[in-house]
């Protein structure tokens, strides 16, 4: 068994040293599909991440009149009140003042020329309603029911907005995903065919090693442990890039303010992790798998 | 030790290479197959070897009928069969001392066992001095012999050679017919395939002659 | 000369079909390779595209107080005529009631609660000035000398704003770029593997060819031909994708007011057929030296 | 027609394969190249191809200095010269009529021809009928055959052969001798390195006996 052992390790690193433009090949093009593949992953990651907080924030707005009396205030709230924890899952009360730093702060920043021409006297306090269900029609019967109560300025729905940001953000994040994806059966195929034409080129080998003898898994092993090193090797490179892009990304949005919307995309490290063990493990196994497919072709006793 | 019932190997559904060839072959017998050009006689040896199955007929290795034997017990049968093969079959990116160990090691031969026995045989073959040199870099008769080596290395308990002194000249032919007659007289049995009418008049032994697929001669003590 | 052109054909067809798992791994991977490229060109385009536009737009925006004079306007105006066509390329007046209509139509359209707030009145009227130059520090200065003219508001610079929107979308096109080159070498790189692979399993083919009184053009050109339909099938697939990508793309703006600000992205066709063009050529290049180099160990006669 | 002046060729420094081998062979000769495995035959005849070149001397094919052949001139030379090689060297994936045709085809015959060249000569090594087979489902001694129609097809000037009957019966043997014999008397050089002493000792041809690389013997109508 020692014997064995001593005989495979040896084999497969000579095998992967005799084909090394192959191998090099190979485990590029694993790189590089598994990079886009976790990329895909990142986005998809970033984009939950993102959505997640959107869905924690505001879903409806209901603008208040300046010169609404303290009673239709008090019927409006316990008209909130009674829904909760039903329909709705919280709300909040906005001041003027609140309004006017928010418009002023998160609004327009840089250009005070706006700001200035606004006081918090004539901003209408609000209730920022948060639904339990997203659904957008829900969303919609539920806000309307408060357009006509007196003291309501006016209601209205981020809900179509987010969703629209979530269809440009799912968009993106699919053609990202089906471009890893395309790329990683391109590099399954290529693994596949790495072990195959390697196999080929030693087509007499295998037949010799049948004929003196050898059991199917004595000659199977090493080229299994080679596409296996191959698929590893190249997932290694892989993640480790997304692990880079990640960091550069997270850096530049933290050094930048221009698209600072994108600040929750960032993906945290422990998640980065998890992406890169998967990473490998594809690897690992589309080698292997590829290695054992095109071996099988040989092996018929 | 081998015997064979009827057996008919066709290829391709048209060329007839063995037609109904019974014959019996005891441990320790020495046997020529001889024959034209496309006789079948490789046919035969392939057949031995489980390398091709008979389209008709029971074949009896070692007591056992090798149709009957499942795919994975396949390897076993061939450990017990040494082959030399008329194309030599050698591992072209191995040295001639890698090709003859693999036949050890691919049976779970201990190291110092490889270490000791490969030597020994090449040496026995005349190659000690071309002991790293891979098989392109050698002359035809050269790699016949290792092929030889090969087949020996792991002294299995049948030899099946298949024109082994082709490419030799009639001198080292003799040194290795020597050696074939050796290795049988320590119980091995052996079945040769060749053309060398002088080797087939001289040693004397069995002989089975095949003509378009039909053993048409088989004679104990035959000539060519 | 027909005979030799008959066997060519029939070589390369053979070789093509005998290798078919192969082949097909390769025209993915260059397909896959120059659709990325394809996507980084088009990116490109599209940015530069976008930038032209925004740097034809607004530079900077002098604000006028409301309140002042005749006199003090018509010297701000004789200001900036003065420096057209120098460092000023045209400047445009925007009245209160242009401004207005800007405002609630342009930067609010959906929330007439914030609209509702502001009349023509309380909003400044402007000069929106296009300098020639469009180097940030130069614009800042003719900026500023604007800044401390009696009946001046306040000046804002969009430069700034425009640079970080340029700089975000550099590093958008970059990482597609790089992407795609790294994805056009590892195509390369398969290509030349395949072909070498082919030559390395028919070197005993070569080998007798070469015996037999074969000239080595007469045993390349298969291979090279072999090599560049390959690069050719993988540009056109590529090049297709690039098409069916740019028009879905533009479609899917034209249809969702989300992200209009990308609408010029959108690339119009001609730009895309140079693209698929260049792509076409990149394909059979890399096919044809990829056979080239791959086929050129074999031939030291 | 073929001259060597001390030629001498060693492999890898170390391996001398031929020594201050110097012979002229006239055009029609026929020769026998005769010695022990590994003496040198296969290389005597590979320098003659241009397939090694010599470490010393000057070989001379057709009047030409073989040595002072530009690169793109030695497909040229080797279409004068018909190649029977010791392992054969057919195209695998081609089947036996395509890999004689490709011998034409090679050096741009028209397609008339090689498709009246191609049945005949098969006919004369007697493998009409596995025209359409590929190499590896032929018998050793008919892939031979097919390497034999191969270098006669397109009528070379001169014919290398090495051991063009080992893997032949002694019918058969006969046979390709007697073809060998005819297709010397149109005017072809032929040189043949063997290791049948019945062959040689029939023929009563010019001997060249070479050994550990020299020429130990050259004899006009010599034996085995
Ligand atoms: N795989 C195959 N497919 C088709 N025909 C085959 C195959 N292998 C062998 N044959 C045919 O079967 C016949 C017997 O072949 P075999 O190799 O047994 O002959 P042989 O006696 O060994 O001849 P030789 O002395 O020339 O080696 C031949 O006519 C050969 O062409
Ligand atoms: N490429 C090579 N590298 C190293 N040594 C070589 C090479 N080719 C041949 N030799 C050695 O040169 C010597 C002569 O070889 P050659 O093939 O000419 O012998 P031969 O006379 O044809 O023998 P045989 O009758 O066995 O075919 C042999 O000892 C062989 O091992
Ligand atoms: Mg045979
Ligand atoms: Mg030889």
């Amino acid at each position: 068994m020692a014997l064995k052992f001593d005989y495979v390790i040896r084999e497969t690193g000579r095998n992967l040293r005799r084909n090394l433009t192959l191998t090099v090949a190979s485990v590029l093009t694993v790189f590089v599909s598994l990079a886009l593949l976790g990329v895909a992953l990142l986005l998809q990651k970033g984009v939950s991440n993102a959505t997640d907080r959107w869905e924690d924030g505001v879903e409806f707005i209901i603008f208040l009149q300046p010169d609404r009396s303290t009673s239709q205030q008090e019927r409006i709230e316990s008209m909130l009140e009674r829904q909760v924890p039903g329909a709705i899952d919280r709300y909040r009360f906005v001041t003027q003042q609140e309004a006017y730093e928010e418009f002023s702060n998160d609004f327009f920043p840089n250009t005070p020329e706006i700001t200035d021409l606004v006081t918090p006297e004539i901003l209408p306090p609000s209730y920022r309603v948060v639904p339990t269900e997203l659904d957008a029609e829900q969303v919609e019967v539920l806000a309307r029911s408060f357009e006509d109560e007196p003291g309501v300025r006016r209601v209205i729905r981020a809900t179509e907005e987010i969703r629209k940001i979530e269809r440009a953000t799912d968009v993106v994040r699919w053609i990202v995903l089906v471009a890893g994806i395309i790329l990683l059966a391109t590099g399954l195929l290529l693994i596949l065919n790495t072990i195959r034409m390697a196999m080929f080129a030693r087509r007499r080998e295998i037949e010799v090693m049948k004929l003196v003898g050898a059991t199917n898994w004595f000659i199977l092993v090493p080229f299994m442990l080679e596409g296996t090193a191959q698929g590893i090797m190249g997932a290694a490179m892989g993640s480790g890039a997304v692990y880079g892009a990640n960091r550069a990304f997270a850096r530049w949005l933290a050094s930048d303010n221009v698209l600072n919307i994108l600040q929750s995309f960032a993906v945290d490290s422990g998640e980065v992790w998890g992406i890169a063990l998967l990473l490998m493990g594809i690897g690992a196994a589309v080698g292997a798998v590829g290695s054992a497919i095109a071996a099988y072709r040989w092996l018929d006793v | 030790m081998i015997k064979l019932e009827s057996v008919t190997k066709v290829y391709k559904g048209e060329v007839l290479a063995l037609h109904e060839a019974s014959c019996d072959i005891q441990k320790g017998e020495f046997v020529f197959l001889v024959g034209p050009s496309g006789s079948g006689k490789s046919t035969f040896l392939r057949l031995l070897n489980k390398e091709e199955d008979p389209d008709k007929g029971q074949i009896f290795v070692a007591g056992k009928d090798i149709g009957r034997l499942s795919r994975w017990r396949v390897p076993y049968l061939r450990r017990n069969i040494g082959s030399i093969f008329q194309d030599f079959k050698l591992l072209p990116n191995k040295t001639v001392a890698q090709n003859v160990a693999f036949a050890l090691e691919v049976i779970g031969r201990p190291k110092h066992v490889v270490k000791t026995q490969v030597p020994a045989i090449l040496e026995l073959v005349g190659l000690q001095k071309k002991m790293h040199n891979l098989p392109h870099e050698l002359s035809g008769g050269e790699q016949q012999r290792v092929s030889i080596a090969r087949a020996f290395v792991n002294r299995p308990l049948i030899l099946l050679a298949d024109e082994p002194t082709g490419n030799l000249d009639p001198a080292t032919s003799v040194g290795i017919m020597r050696l074939l007659d050796r290795i049988n007289k320590t119980g091995t049995t052996v079945v040769m395939a060749t053309h060398d009418r002088g080797i087939v008049d001289t040693m004397r032994r069995r002989v089975i002659e095949l003509d378009r697929g039909q053993i048409v001669r088989d004679q104990v003590r035959g000539v060519y």
